[in-house]
């Protein structure tokens, strides 16, 4: 089956390693996707703080190349571009003058947009459009022996989650689940891990990571599963700080919800880009394998 | 059509309803248009047609100008049709002689584009001065007035009502769904300011309502179906079975001692299951009727069809009855009282409180239980994991005020958030914390009570806790529930450590108050309690005559105002009692006998057979006292000779004309 | 009036128990409609004679609603079935008269409903937009016209 | 004692603006801040409602009576991480992380921010580089608002860049999409109006 394809920028810098994973697993489960042509950069919720409508323009131009090839729904898995191009579909929806300069603007080169592409998450797709099946069989080794926690974070869920319970999402767990590991009750699934402005100013979100991770590790988890490449990064690049300042280890590897099914599914650790991983002690690789 | 045009006079009057109607309608450009129409005489607007100094400006102007036809344009016929029909009769005109026009309701308060509106209101005027011309002198009827009252619903608003009815010695139907009378207020522990205890305000009068003879008591038993009008009203009443003869029982409990479980498994319905009860039980010790149930649902008898009914042969006064069926009773009733009450806000719908999750959060209500002294645990405050709390957190407004879940403030919470801050705090000896965003005490020592509050060095901290947690962060939150609020006074973020946590939940329509509506043809307001007919000037009254609304299925209220209403919508329905009759439309039917082809159509087709065939004249004729007035047999009629009057073809053909050309 | 600024002129029977009442519940819920639809009370929907309707369109009516008390509610026990069954009949008349169906509708609102009062007006406002005016008065003119020239000499007329 | 008075002083009306509200108001995302109760559910659940001059209950108060002063020098938007929960949250239904945008959009646009916030950089800078190359590229755009920000905090951080740079997740050549054009002519229109 063929859907049309947008990976973002995260997917191919600090997050390389979850579009090479989540590539993977699409191909072993026959998932065919199409990259939109020439995608630009959604401009992520800082270009929020500079400019409405050509924010409402970076994301439309995307959706508007789209359906002129035809398409009516695109996969993104980077949530921050989720959430981007939800927004724009609303406000063109909710302002019609918005939707009205939009398309004036676009027109400059030839391109018009409906507002109406549905944009879809891989966590909704591979659960809700019957991929499931094709998972557990593809399903090669096991990974019973392992505990984890899956962490949703903020954008994919909030504030226009319609796929899954934004209070209390379950669509990641299900999926690990598949893979024979242990998803533990994890109460701060959506909670905000801060990434935008730890990465920043980091001395005033070690906190949120601190808690994410202790609560982890007190749940007895070995790894907690994640969805969107800003908090793969901020979990990671804090632990080590986050230890020297609350005197205590916490450390966790931090994996990418398509890692882990692509582990399962047999899929060396290189070829789904866990090597690429900053918190992956040699004692954790080597019971991976 | 045959009016004689020389002879009629109209006298047209719209009514600014201060500036409920101007405000929006332009009265003057009506008046001025309605002026220049034919046969009219007098063209005025007003502010409030129907003061005292509006409908004399109508007599005035009837004597005066001779006039001989009224129009006026106000609000609904529904609301002061009677009103403006008796200045006719006072001017010495028939009273039928009126027609209304509805721009308040149906123009002013539904259209916002003023000028749209006012070209509305154009073509409903120019419709009422086109059929007016064509209204008929009538004779009022008067039908006699049922004297029984039926009470729907068995809280403290019902009981009041009841008893005042029955001390006036009006008969009473008292219908409750749950087995027992009593309501919510039964479930309290105190009450608000006074600190009386809600048990013994209450009971006196529950009993009282047993003693009663007026009072015909049916609990476990619903209103199915409501037939007829104002005086007239039939009522369904399903009675559900309870399995136990109340004639016979007298609430002694050996039955459930003998019960083949022999520990209380199932969640008891009035202790909101902080405690179990068995499938036979008495709901409470004073509970009326004081007879025990037997819950079908989970009595083995019922489920399995095999017990030893150790219960059967425990009863001295054999009361048990497995065979009981349910039952459907018909009754008349001459005015019908809606006593339903309210539900509480579900916190589960809002999971960052933690209800459901973290055992030792609680709603208000089952803390009302957890600090009554015949409650689960008989007075003394221990929570679900058996600790007693150092620490309580109460947290006002859950459900109330927000898009999200109820709009509007249910106005008791400030006030029982106090009262069980201030329990609590004699229970428990706790640090109490107070969690509000505007403390709302109005009432008869309402605010002094706060101010008590206040020294006994209780919390007060404005600003709703956004969560409930035990996730710890320092030490001395380990093993607590943890609530974050900013403290919107400071301007700081708090996180406060508790033992317990009380959510005061709001108030909401109960269950069935949309079918209830259904069953009565109530209105309901946006928020789904029963709608008032007027606000400020009718609050018991309803848009259907004869049916009354008292308590919180109006509205969130307290018990002060609960009782208020239940004595004033007994007053009102007996107001009406004692007139002894009430004035009916005359829409009756008639035949135009000259023109009847006797063909018969209009027989089978009238639901009240008001109609039958003269053989020897070979015509149709209406009995008139069997007659309702639908008009069904006037539209049937081939040869356009059955007449309603009032509707009469003439009328309503020209209304319809006079909507559409106007100009 | 011309084209552009046509608005559809609906009229409505409403019944005095259920759908008037309705409409006065909405009116004090200050909920805002169609200023198009222009309601006539009738005590029961069972009054509503098909010549009203046909009276309305033949008037310059562009739809006619007539509204009364859910099946089994009727005041009057069966009014409304005697309702539906006629009104039933009369749509297949009105489809002959070249009449669009859509023009004629029949709605069950109890007196607690008023938001669905709003939302039937407001949906038959927009319907009737669609459809466009019907324009019967004009119509006749045109139809009169055509007479005239075929039956040259004959007094026939279709309305005097 | 030594110590001095704080410098206060009563607020005259003509110190605030009056039309700051309806401004916010009338822009998309701002329509209900006027309906704000102050219950403070949105500070209690934002994540970094602690570290902030003002939380965001009391930004929408200011904002409602006019200290434009203040809520245009607050930290308070520019720590705001778009978690959206106190969104989901309020009451009333106003959209504070877009509030928070609309704060944003009006600093940048009259050059009032408070000074060496690195989140005005990072938004100026990334702005910058979609504008530039129609992609970003996380690596490149870190450095240059460190750079910006503190040539030490830089220094500070250059153990992890190179961390990154190792496991390839900076990559070397910065992402740029083919038709550059086409983008620059859509965003120019724009300005033109």
């Amino acid at each position: 089956m063929k859907y049309f394809y947008y990976p973002g920028c995260s997917l191919r810098g600090m997050g390389k390693a979850y579009e090479e994973s989540w590539l993977k697993v699409c191909q072993k489960i026959g998932i065919h996707l199409e990259e939109i042509e020439d995608w630009n950069c959604c401009g992520s919720t800082t270009y929020l703080g500079f400019d409405e409508i050509k924010s409402l323009v970076l994301v439309s131009r995307n959706l508007a190349m789209l359906e002129k090839e035809g398409g009516s729904e695109v996969i993104t898995p980077c949530i921050a571009c989720y959430y981007l191009f939800n927004r724009t579909n609303h406000n063109l929806r909710d302002y019609p003058q918005l939707k009205t300069e939009t398309n004036k603007m676009l027109q400059e080169v030839g391109l018009t947009y409906s507002g109406n592409v549905k944009v879809r998450h891989p966590l909704d797709v591979l659960v809700n459009d019957g991929w499931m099946e094709k998972i557990s069989q593809n399903i090669e080794k096991r990974l019973e022996r392992f505990k984890a926690v899956c962490y949703y974070g903020c954008q994919l869920l909030r504030p226009y989650c319609e796929f899954d319970n934004p209070k209390n999402p379950k669509n990641m767990d299900i999926l690990v689940s598949l893979t024979g590991v242990d998803v533990l009750d994890y109460p701060l699934k959506t909670k905000c891990c801060g990434a935008i402005i730890t990465s920043n100013i980091p001395e005033k979100g070690l906190e949120l990571v601190y808690v994410l991770l202790k609560e982890a590790r007190k749940r007895k988890a070995d790894f907690i599963v994640v969805t969107c490449p800003l908090c793969q990064f901020n979990l990671e690049f804090q632990q080590e700080k986050i230890m020297k300042v609350y005197e205590e280890d916490v450390g966790l590897p931090i994996l990418y919800y398509t890692q882990v099914l692509g582990l399962a599914m047999g899929i060396s650790l290189k070829e789904l880009g866990i090597t690429r991983c900053l918190t992956l002690t040699p004692e954790f690789e080597r019971s991976l394998i | 059509m045959s009016t004689n045009n020389k002879e009629i006079r109209i006298g047209f009057y719209i009514c600014h309803c201060g500036t409920n109607i101007a405000g929006v309608v332009d009265v003057d450009k009506i008046r001025e248009f309605i002026a220049k129409k034919d046969n009219v005489v007098v063209s005025r607007n007003y502010k409030y047609m129907c003061s005292d100094p509006g409908q004399e400006l109508i007599q005035k102007d009837i004597q005066e100008h001779r006039l001989n036809r009224i129009v006026v344009a106000s609000c609904s016929p529904l609301l002061h049709e009677k009103t403006f029909r008796n200045t006719l009769e006072k001017a010495g005109l028939n009273p039928f002689y009126l027609q209304m026009v509805n721009v308040r309701e149906h123009v002013a308060w539904v259209h916002s584009d003023n000028e749209k509106a006012t070209e509305k209101a154009k073509a409903l005027c120019n419709a009422a001065i086109n059929r007016v011309r064509y209204n008929k002198p009538l004779e009022k009827k008067r039908v006699p007035f049922h004297q029984d009252v039926l009470i729907i619903g068995g809280g403290i608003a019902g009981i009041h009502s009841a008893l005042i009815l029955a001390s006036a010695g009006k008969k009473v139907y008292l219908v409750e769904k749950k087995p027992t009378i009593g309501g919510h207020m039964a479930m309290f522990d105190k009450t608000f300011p006074t600190l009386d205890c809600a048990a013994c305000i209450l009971t006196p009068k529950m009993s009282a309502i047993k003693e009663n003879k007026n009072v015909v008591l049916w609990t476990n038993s619903e209103v199915i179906k409501v037939e007829g009008y104002v005086g007239n009203f039939k009522v369904t009443i399903k009675r559900n079975p309870r399995y136990v003869r109340e004639d016979l029982c007298i609430g002694c409990g050996q039955c459930i001692e003998s019960c083949s479980y022999k520990e209380a498994k199932y969640p008891d319905e009035f202790n909101l299951g902080l405690s179990k009860r068995k499938p036979i039980y008495i709901p409470f010790p004073q509970a009326i009727p004081n007879s025990a149930i037997i819950d079908d649902k989970t009595c083995i008898h019922f489920k399995m069809g095999k017990c030893k009914q150790m219960c059967l042969s425990a009863c001295e006064r054999n009361a048990i009855d497995f065979n009981q069926k349910e039952e459907l009773r018909e009754i008349q009733v001459g005015a019908i009282i809606v006593a339903t009450g309210f539900k509480i806000y579900d916190p589960q719908k809002e999971p960052e409180y933690g209800y459901g999750v973290y055992p030792n959060v609680y709603t208000s209500l089952e803390v009302e239980r957890l600090i009554n002294a015949s409650g689960p645990t008989a007075g003394e405050v221990i929570l679900r994991d058996g600790t007693k709390p150092k620490s309580i957190g109460i947290i006002h407004c859950i459900g109330s005020r927000s898009e999200k879940a109820n709009k509007w403030c249910s106005r008791v919470c400030c006030m029982y958030s106090l009262k069980l801050a201030y329990l609590l705090k004699k229970h428990t000896h706790a640090e109490i914390y107070n969690f509000y965003i505007d403390m709302r005490t109005p009432g008869k020592m309402y605010e002094e009570f706060y101010d008590r509050l206040l020294m006994e060095r209780v919390h007060f901290i404005r600003g709703k806790v956004a969560e409930v947690t035990d996730i710890s962060l320092v030490k001395e939150e380990e093993g607590k529930l943890i609530l974050r609020v900013e403290d919107t006074l400071a301007s700081v973020i708090r996180r406060i450590p508790v033992d317990m946590v009380v959510l005061s939940v709001g108030l909401e329509p109960s269950e069935d108050t949309q079918k209830l509506a259904h069953i009565l043809n109530i209105g309901l307001s946006a928020e789904g309690f029963f709608q008032e007919r007027h606000p400020k000037l009718a609050p018991v009254s309803t848009f259907s005559e004869g049916i009354f609304i008292a308590g919180c299925c109006q509205g969130p209220k307290d018990i002060p105002d609960t009782v208020a209403q239940a004595g004033a919508s007994a007053a009102e329905a007996m107001a009406m009692i004692d007139a002894g009759y009430f004035e009916i439309e005359p829409i009756t039917a008639h035949v135009l006998d000259e023109f009847c082809s006797g063909c018969k159509s209009c027989i089978n087709i009238c639901p009240y057979s008001a109609i039958s065939y003269d053989e020897s004249k070979k015509k149709v004729f209406v009995n008139e006292t069997l007659c309702k007035g639908c008009g069904t047999c006037s539209a049937t009629c081939p040869s356009g000779v059955m007449k309603q009057n009032l509707f009469e073809d003439d009328q309503i053909l020209n209304e319809i004309e006079g909507l559409l050309v106007y100009e | 009036m011309s084209e552009q600024n046509w608005e559809p002129k609906i009229i409505a029977f409403f019944c005095n128990w259920c759908t008037y009442t309705a409409a006065d519940l909405a009116g004090v819920s200050k909920l805002s409609y169609a200023p198009n639809v222009k309601i006539i009370r009738v005590m029961c929907s069972g009054r509503v004679d098909p010549q009203f309707v046909l009276y309305a369109f033949a008037n310059g009516a562009d739809g006619v609603l007539i509204g009364g008390c859910h099946p089994g509610d009727c005041h009057y026990s069966e009014g409304n079935y005697k309702t539906l069954r006629r009104i039933s009949l009369l749509k297949k008349m009105l489809t002959q008269f070249g009449i669009e169906d859509d023009r004629m509708r029949l709605e069950w609102i109890s007196g607690a409903e008023g938001e669905k009062v709003k939302t039937v007006i407001n949906e038959m406002t927009e319907n009737i937009r669609k459809l466009g005016p019907l324009n019967i008065p004009e119509k006749f003119i045109t139809w009169d016209r055509e007479l005239e020239k075929r039956n040259r000499g004959s007094e026939y007329k279709l309305r005097v | 004692m030594a110590q001095e008075l704080p410098n206060k002083s009563v607020i005259y009306e003509r110190q605030l603006d009056v039309n700051f509200a309806d401004l916010m108001q009338s822009m998309p995302g701002g329509e209900n801040l006027r309906r704000c109760i102050q219950c403070g559910t949105c500070s209690a659940t934002c994540p970094f409602s602690h570290v902030m001059d003002y939380t965001p209950r009391k930004i929408i108060y200011l904002i409602r009576e006019g200290f434009k002063e203040e809520v245009m020098s607050s930290f308070t938007p520019w720590l705001c991480a778009s978690c959206f929960s106190c969104r989901v949250r309020c009451p009333k239904e106003i959209k504070i992380t877009d509030l928070m945008y609309l704060i944003k959009r009006e600093a940048i646009k009259n050059n009032h921010y408070p000074p060496k916030t690195p989140i005005v950089s990072l938004t100026k800078e990334s702005v910058k580089m979609i504008h530039k190359n129609g992609r970003i590229s996380e690596g490149y755009l870190m450095g240059i608002v460190l750079l910006k920000v503190s040539f030490l905090k830089l220094l500070r951080m250059s153990g992890l860049g190179l961390k990154m740079l190792l496991t390839g997740r900076f990559p070397l050549i910065p992402e740029k999409i083919k038709r550059h054009g086409e983008l620059k002519k859509i965003l120019a229109f724009s300005n033109k109006k």
